[in-house]
């Protein structure tokens, strides 16, 4: 065999399980419609309503930890969209979008550690952590975080950066498979050890806690609280709506081009790695953008979320869900994180059996996840004309 | 014996890295005045030492319809290799038309700058539809921000019309490539090849797998196609090369052992102990 | 109002309902127990878990709060912060629980305090931390650093501990071990260390590879003038330092150590034949001997081994353990007094609640900082992996949330804002 | 300081007083014995000093017992509690019915070293070579000036030339501040050849300054000084230096341990195992496992469980290995992003399984004797043995990987296997049975790269955690396929992480090491050591 066929045999090998279904066309616009429709009646309408008018002892109240954790779960969701698109479409594993994320929250968080403004502990004008680290003024990049278009800003443009120019040299030296996926994964430890420092200026492995307000209003009034999970539903709508339009144009095709032969796209004259670096790019602003609007939901930000056991079981809302689809991240984020609020009540100890054994199962019985078992059961049950 | 005039187009085309930013080879870029299109001299390529290619020199005219044979490991493919990119000679230079150092260029713009390739193992899209194959294909601007808005317009389906009739694909346009037959994908990749619409088409073994009837369709299309492109086609089928009646140059363990017309070549003895009479 | 939207709209009120049905329990006192069970902080959380369910079931034993037996509600943070907040949320919200117990690391405690604030719950934190906090809705049964770390260095420098004149600050890269040598910093400058005398040192979170620190040290102290060493290493870490320490040849008797994260549980963990004579400072020691301590040692190793937890013959109390068990019986006595489980009326009940501790002393909860007022011990280690007790203050201290030795702390009044 | 050595001297004058008879039989009066086991320590040093003075006979096993712990009082009568037997720690008879309530004596750390130092005093005339010995060195450590006199008598009746040598160390270190400045040069100048840090702290003791003039006013003993002070500080640089690289070779081979199951797992074979850093836990549990046996069943060869942990480490590891690849790993060849997957799912399942088994906490695995302290190579280097034996360790395992893959039948079916899976099955190889061994193999090597783990760091559920990015690191720095790779990348990744360490802190030079990996893999994809060639070239 001579070198370029062994080249695109071994191609050939890596891809020849991930025979992804073909992207959705044939689910007609029908049902698309019909989807969203509930979607935003319940994310826009219905939920909002549940929280703020009907009263609390209501049977139909939808209490603030069912809202916090569902909002906290629609940024998961569009998070496991994003590296879908990277990983299920593009087939580039990452196991460091954990970082994105985490940079996400750090920028915003700065915005909200700034809104505390004199009701921390100290009544300083400087965060409680400079304080009792005797910091007499705010380190350089901390400037300008009071107002929130600098902080939006940041939020994207940090990570966006960090992912350019960590992808630009990755996909230039043609870096694949294994070998990407374990420096993304150095890259989150490093980022993570990094913010463990103190001396990084934010907030050590405590992070930023005790937020107060955003723009004015107070972070814990159930205002602010839906505005934000309406947000959160947003931005999972509008990724799912830009994948959409993404994976169905041309642009969609090459995506699954590089990953099933990204030699034969390299001879019809296609360039890889600017494909490459603007999917990696994009998929990581979302994911930072995901991270800012979970931080003010949740209250902390702290290195944790930069460990590479996050990352990965990012991965694994992914691979649960199907990946090379779009619904299917959405329901791998939504079973498995709710998997693990429902667990670690009742069965604590044997949480991480059930993660372990999704993982197992999921790779080895489902390699097309939920989402394609679904779509199989679908086929043989109309008598496989589909 | 390369002038002055490819050294002046050797500076403009590649920078100090070795690699052009994504800059595309525009249109006048191929100058191919002399009527040569391609130009190997003196090209050597080892892999830990042993010598794929051997002091290689070959040049190919604008329009020119070229046959390479040779025995398994004679560095047909690593030739190819050389001209698309995707290796890089130990020494020797490699030039596309005047201008374009092959040695430099990267394979996407190389293709794009009109060297179109077809894999000895058929490879096309398999997730995708034929359409879809052919889609890619097309000779557009290939660069993210164009793909992004690409739009199809009447003319470039016409033309894939075209072309799926001229390879008999006609009827299949939705189906997934996965599931063509060996010779279907066969005619696939060519099909592709012909959209893109390439001024130099390398043929790597194009008619293995085809029945009879196939590949003297095969034969005539390439026999149209000499002229308005040149053609270089790696091949074992005697037949098939009589038929396409090219010049035919035999590599023999990395460098060029004869070249001429068929019937010379194959009366050349050194050829015979090589290749044909073992 | 196209047929589509409305089938919609109705499909998504039933999601709705099965969400949000919570059932009551009305004869039970609910009680929150939030530790981590997994992660990494599962090796010191787990022996809390036991201990507070040991603690209620035996209150349940003893006729219960009120006449209402507890019911504990176990939920498994584990080690992931965010989760703490979600758990504590769901306990207090959806479980309406009357108090949890839990925590170890400040970062958890960092982050499940916005939401007991928000919903008025009552935290108890039995783990010494850095101060620097008081808040109404928590009360602190572990340790504040002038009822540990300050004690300990006092005791380096006395003539007992060796009148240690140069002092290796060595921690894990870490909030607290941050703040509290801090203060240590600032608290040796007043007692008139020299800059030059005082080397401050941090590794890695999971660091195991303590050569180069330990030869640090070495070269520090061999500088003639007595040098020791204050460890607040956390976790794991311990292990590898204190194996490298045993195999370096430095003797408690050259430089002696003084740890403030690691207990009899950490000890069971390490070959404690070379660190004889390094030194621990806690609120208590399970080898203090009164009556109290054997009572609650052999409480603790009967539930072991009706629990059937592993190894369960060498099971240790430590510190934090006594802590948990002080705040659970202080939070019973505070909701009789007060008559009632609502959280203001038992904040105000604990102000001066007493309890006879296992460590010998009556500890007093102080009227107004929501932190105890407990004894301080110095211990060496032994041998066989206990502490014999070679310091102890002569009665409880009164704890400093705000340390005096950093500024800005002088304007803050002793109680929670 | 120097009041501790005072005391010294006064009770070693004393004993030169009392060379008469022995005075055995006297019982230890009363008194002495209650302050002995009461609270404050300056009274129990009093009473320690009245001991020596008045029956040395006797001190000594009194003080060597209360120095590790064992000694109690029992219905007025000191003993010594060793396990359940008692003797009396006097007249040294065993005492039948072992007393029911013996009051252990707690000692703390001023009290101990004042015990060291009596019992080095005790035993400066002891028939005992290696008591001399000891007390020598603890004497050529600090001397006190007074006890000049006891030197220079214990030098005249000293034959063995290794004490006597410490002794004349001792004895310049005194002289140094001796009043004649013929004296003070001629010390300073032989101390030039004893390199240790104490010898260092006294010479720049003399030079160091308070106010403007030196503490040491003859200028030409100041020169002596500072020359002395020059080439002790050159020797122990060159420990320093000798001390960083061994620290970095012993974390290099620790490394080396670590990675090189994952050499085979995943640079031979291409199976990525997120659950190698489960079977370093493994191993390591394997060895406690062993160790509780031995300490339990046979206790006398307690020192020696480590040879039978090793066995049973690579046993336990390998068994399991064998048991996920039937289960898992071996319907993922070939997908590796899915065996990425499957693996860290076998981890998490792991990691719980030992934490329900085995509890959550640490388990003690104690440091064999014969592996325990360290070997004082240069004055200021002390080389603790556990690492020595594990870089001894670790080249044989590197030989005995190497002669396995190439010179057993084993070894080339895995290498034909991990080559061209199709082909081999083709010739008759049995690529089934091959890959369970080779994973099986590669994980035994984990067990025992975990079982040299548990003797340096802690053994608890989740310890493999933080080893498998590292092992990663070195792997994929080494080149993929190559032994030789693996070896350099762990030895080199130790060196410069401990250089680093020492340069910038332990936080920042392990976020160096991490970006000049990511860094390097940018430049080199293949690794140090790429497997040139066809097949690799295009198999990227």
């Amino acid at each position: 065999m001579t070198h370029t066929e062994s080249l695109l045999a071994a191609e050939e090998a890596e891809v020849a399980d991930t025979q992804a279904s073909a992207p959705p066309s044939h689910i007609h616009g029908q049902t698309i419609r019909a989807a969203t429709g509930i979607y935003a009646g319940l994310v826009f309408v219905l939920i909002p309503l549940a929280h703020l008018a009907v009263p609390e002892s209501h049977g139909l109240h939808a209490s603030d930890y069912l809202v916090t954790l569902l909002g906290k779960i629609l940024c998961y969701a569009a998070v496991a969209v994003a590296l879908d698109l990277v990983w299920g479409y593009t087939g580039i594993l990452s196991l460091g979008h954990g970082v994105f994320f985490a940079l996400g929250g750090y920028a915003f968080g700065m915005y909200l550690m700034r809104g505390i403004g004199l009701d921390g502990s100290y009544h300083s004008h400087l965060p409680d952590f400079m304080v009792f680290l005797d910091w007499k003024e705010l380190p350089w990049y901390w400037l300008g975080t009071g107002h929130i278009l600098w902080a939006v800003f940041l939020v994207v443009a940090v990570p966006g950066l960090l992912a350019l120019v960590f992808g630009y040299f990755a996909f230039r030296s043609r870096i694949k498979g294994v070998y990407f996926s374990i420096i993304t994964q150095a890259m989150t430890v490093a980022f993570m050890l990094l913010f463990f420092r103190n001396e990084t200026g934010f907030g050590g492995n405590n992070g930023f806690t005790d937020f107060k307000r955003i723009l004015g209003c107070s972070i814990t009034a159930p205002g602010t609280r839906i505005v934000l999970f309406a947000l959160s539903g947003a931005l999972l709508l509008g990724t799912l709506y830009l994948a959409r339009r993404l994976t169905a144009s041309k642009f969609g095709r090459i995506l699954t081009a590089i990953r099933d032969a990204e030699s034969r796209l390299m001879f019809i004259g296609y360039n890889p790695l600017y494909y490459k670096l603007f999917i990696w790019t994009l998929s990581a602003v979302i994911c930072a953008v995901a991270g800012a609007l979970y931080v003010p939901q949740v209250g902390i930000i702290n290195p944790g979320e930069m460990s590479p056991s996050n990352s990965i079981e990012m991965v694994v809302w992914v691979a649960v869900g199907g990946r090379g689809t779009l619904i299917g991240p959405v329901v791998g984020a939504f079973l498995v994180n709710l998997a693990k609020s429902w667990f670690t009540v009742s069965f604590p100890e044997y949480w991480l059996f059930f993660l372990g054994a999704v993982f197992v199962i999921v790779t080895l019985l489902l390699p097309h996840g939920v989402v394609g078992l679904f779509k199989k059961i679908k086929t043989l049950t109309k008598g496989g004309a589909s | 014996m390369t002038p002055a005039i490819l050294r002046a187009g050797y500076a403009r085309g590649g920078n100090a890295l070795g690699v052009s930013f994504g800059h595309q080879v525009k249109e006048g870029d191929l100058d191919t005045s002399t009527r040569v299109i391609v130009y190997l001299e003196h090209i050597s390529v080892s892999f830990d030492g042993f010598k794929a290619l051997n002091d290689l020199s070959l040049f190919i005219d604008v329009g020119e319809l070229r046959c390479i044979i040779g025995p398994n490991g004679a560095g047909k493919t690593t030739m190819m290799d050389v001209i698309t990119g995707k290796s890089r000679p130990d020494s020797g230079s490699a030039f596309l038309g005047q201008s374009l150092d092959l040695t430099r260029l990267s394979e996407p713009e190389i293709a794009h700058a009109g060297v179109g390739r077809k894999f000895q193992k058929p490879t096309v899209f398999e997730n995708h539809t034929v359409f879809e194959n052919m889609e890619l294909a097309l000779k557009t601007d290939k660069r993210v921000w164009k793909t992004l808005f690409a739009q199809l317009n009447s003319e470039d389906t016409d033309r894939i019309a075209q072309t799926l009739r001229l390879i008999r694909l006609d009827g299949q346009e939705s189906r997934p490539a996965g599931l063509l037959s060996h010779g279907q994908k066969q005619w696939l990749e060519i099909g592709m090849l012909l959209v893109q619409e390439p001024k130099l088409l390398l043929l790597d073994e194009p008619v293995a797998g085809m029945t009879d009837e196939e590949t003297e369709r095969t034969a005539e299309l390439f026999l149209s196609l000499a002229g308005r492109h040149s053609l270089m086609v790696v091949e074992h089928d005697m037949a098939f090369i009589r038929k396409l009646g090219g010049k035919v140059t035999v590599l023999h363990e990395g460098s060029v052992l004869a070249e001429g017309p068929l019937d010379k070549v194959q009366n050349d003895q050194r050829v015979i102990d090589v290749y044909l009479g073992r | 109002m196209p047929k589509r939207t409305l089938k919609s709209l109705l499909l998504s009120l039933a999601v709705i309902t099965v969400f949000s049905v919570t059932t009551h329990a009305a004869d039970t006192i609910k009680v929150g127990i939030l530790h981590s069970l997994s992660g990494t902080m599962a090796i010191s959380e787990t022996a809390l878990k036991e201990t507070a369910l040991m603690t209620i079931a035996d209150i349940n034993a003893k006729g219960g709060v009120m006449g209402k037996k507890l019911e504990p509600v176990v939920v498994d943070p584990a080690s992931n912060w965010p989760l703490f907040a979600e758990k504590s949320r769901q306990l207090l919200s959806k479980d309406k629980v009357a108090v949890v117990f839990g925590c170890w690391t400040s970062v958890s405690r960092k982050s499940v305090l916005p939401v007991f604030k928000e919903l008025n719950g009552l935290l108890f934190y039995p783990v010494q931390y850095e101060g620097e906090e008081l808040e109404k809705n928590v009360f602190y049964t572990g340790a504040a650093p002038n009822q540990q770390a300050i004690p300990a260095v006092e005791y380096l420098m006395s003539k007992d501990g060796g009148t240690a004149k140069r002092f290796v600050l060595l921690g894990t890269d870490y909030v607290y071990p941050r703040t509290t040598n801090k203060i240590l910093r600032a608290f040796l400058k007043s007692k008139g260390v020299a800059e030059a005398d005082i080397m401050e040192e941090y590794t890695p979170f999971g660091h195991s590879d303590y050569q180069t620190i330990i030869a640090k040290i070495k070269k520090f102290a061999g500088t003639g003038k007595r040098t020791c060493v204050i460890s607040t290493i956390n976790g794991d870490s311990n292990v590898p330092f204190y194996k490298e320490l045993g195999n370096a040849g430095l003797k408690a008797t050259d430089v002696p150590v003084v740890a403030f994260s690691v207990g009899e549980e950490e000890l069971r963990g390490v070959d404690t034949k070379p660190l004889v004579g390094h030194l621990a400072a806690w609120n208590y020691f399970m080898s203090v001997k009164n009556p109290q301590n054997t009572a609650f040692i052999s409480m603790y190793k009967a539930w072991a081994k009706k629990q059937k937890l592993p190894n369960a013959a060498k099971v240790v109390t430590n510190d934090p353990m006594e802590a948990t068990y002080i705040g659970i019986h202080m939070w019973k006595q505070a909701v009789e007094k007060a008559k009632s489980t609502d959280v203001d009326k038992v904040i105000a009940a604990m102000a001066g609640q007493t309890v006879k501790a296992p460590s010998g002393f009556t500890v007093t909860m102080d009227k107004k900082n929501h932190h105890l007022h407990k004894p301080v011990f110095i211990g060496e280690v032994r041998a066989d992996g206990q502490f014999n007790v070679v310091w102890k203050t002569s009665g409880p201290v009164k704890a400093q949330p705000w340390s005096p030795f950093i500024p800005g702390n002088s304007s803050k009044k002793d109680e929670p804002m | 300081m120097i009041k501790r050595m005072f005391s010294f001297f006064l009770l070693a004058a004393a004993l030169l007083g009392t060379t008469g008879p022995a005075w055995s039989g006297r019982a230890v009066s009363p008194g002495i014995i209650e302050t002995l086991a009461g609270e404050d320590s300056d009274a129990k040093i009093e009473a320690i000093n009245r001991l020596v003075r008045d029956m040395p006979d006797q001190a000594l096993p009194v003080l060597t017992a209360m120095a590790d712990d064992s000694l109690s009082i029992a219905d007025g009568r000191l003993v010594i509690m060793d396990g359940d037997t008692a003797t009396d720690a006097v007249s040294g008879e065993t005492l039948d019915p072992a007393p029911d309530n013996p009051e252990a004596i707690t000692v703390n750390n001023r009290v101990r070293s004042k015990i060291a130092e009596c019992l080095s005093a005790l035993n400066l005339f002891s028939k005992d070579r290696d008591a001399r010995m000891t007390s020598a060195a603890d004497l050529s450590e600090n001397p006190a000036p007074e006890s000049l006199s006891i030197i220079e008598k214990a030098l005249s009746a000293e034959k063995d030339s290794e004490i006597t040598v410490k002794l004349h160390v001792a004895r310049n270190k005194i002289l140094l501040a001796a009043s004649d400045p013929t004296l003070r040069i001629k010390a300073a100048r032989a101390l030039a050849d004893n390199p240790t840090p104490s010898t260092r702290q006294l010479l720049a003791g003399l030079l160091l300054k308070n106010g403007d003039d030196f503490m040491e006013p003859d200028p030409d003993v100041q020169a002596a000084a500072a020359e002395s002070l020059r080439s002790i500080d050159r020797q122990l640089a060159v420990g320093d230096t000798l001390g960083q690289i061994f620290t970095g070779l012993s974390l290099g081979s620790l490394l080396l341990l670590t990675a090189m199951g994952l050499a085979i797992t995943y640079g031979v074979m291409g199976v990525i195992n997120m659950a190698h850093g489960e079977f370093l836990m493994i191993g390591a549990y394997a060895a406690f496992a062993v160790q509780s046996v031995f300490r339990s069943r046979f206790p006398e060869y307690q020192d020696a469980y480590l040879l039978a942990a090793l066995p049973a480490g690579f046993l336990a590891a390998a068994l399991t290995g064998m048991i996920l690849e039937r289960t898992v790993i071996r319907f993922l060849y070939g997908r590796p992003l899915e065996t990425l997957l499957a693996t860290w799912g076998l981890s998490l399942i792991l990691i719980q399984a030992v934490r329900t088994l085995f509890g959550a906490q640490n388990v003690e695995v104690a440091n064999p004797a014969w592996m325990s302290g360290g070997v004082a190579v240069l004055p200021n280097l002390i080389l603790p043995w556990n690492r020595i034996v594990i870089i001894g360790f670790s080249i044989a395992v590197l030989a005995a990987m190497w002669a396995i893959l190439n010179l057993t039948r084993l070894g080339l079916f895995v290498r034909a296997v991990t080559q061209n899976r199709a082909m081999s099955g083709c010739v008759g190889v049995l690529t089934g049975r091959v890959d369970t061994l080779a994973f099986g193999l590669g994980a035994g090597i984990a067990g025992i790269g975990g079982v040299a783990l548990s003797q340096v760091s802690n053994v608890g559920p989740d310890m493999g955690q933080n080893y498998i990015i590292d092992s990663f690191m070195v792997v994929v720095l080494g080149g993929v396929g190559q032994l030789a790779g693996a070896v350099w990348a762990a030895l080199g990744l130790g060196v410069v992480s401990k250089f680093l360490e020492g340069w910038a802190g332990a936080v920042i030079a392990k976020i160096l090491v991490l970006v000049f990996v990511i860094v390097f893999i940018q430049k080199r994809p293949q690794g140090m050591f790429a497997l040139k060639g066809r097949t690799v070239e295009s198999g990227s």
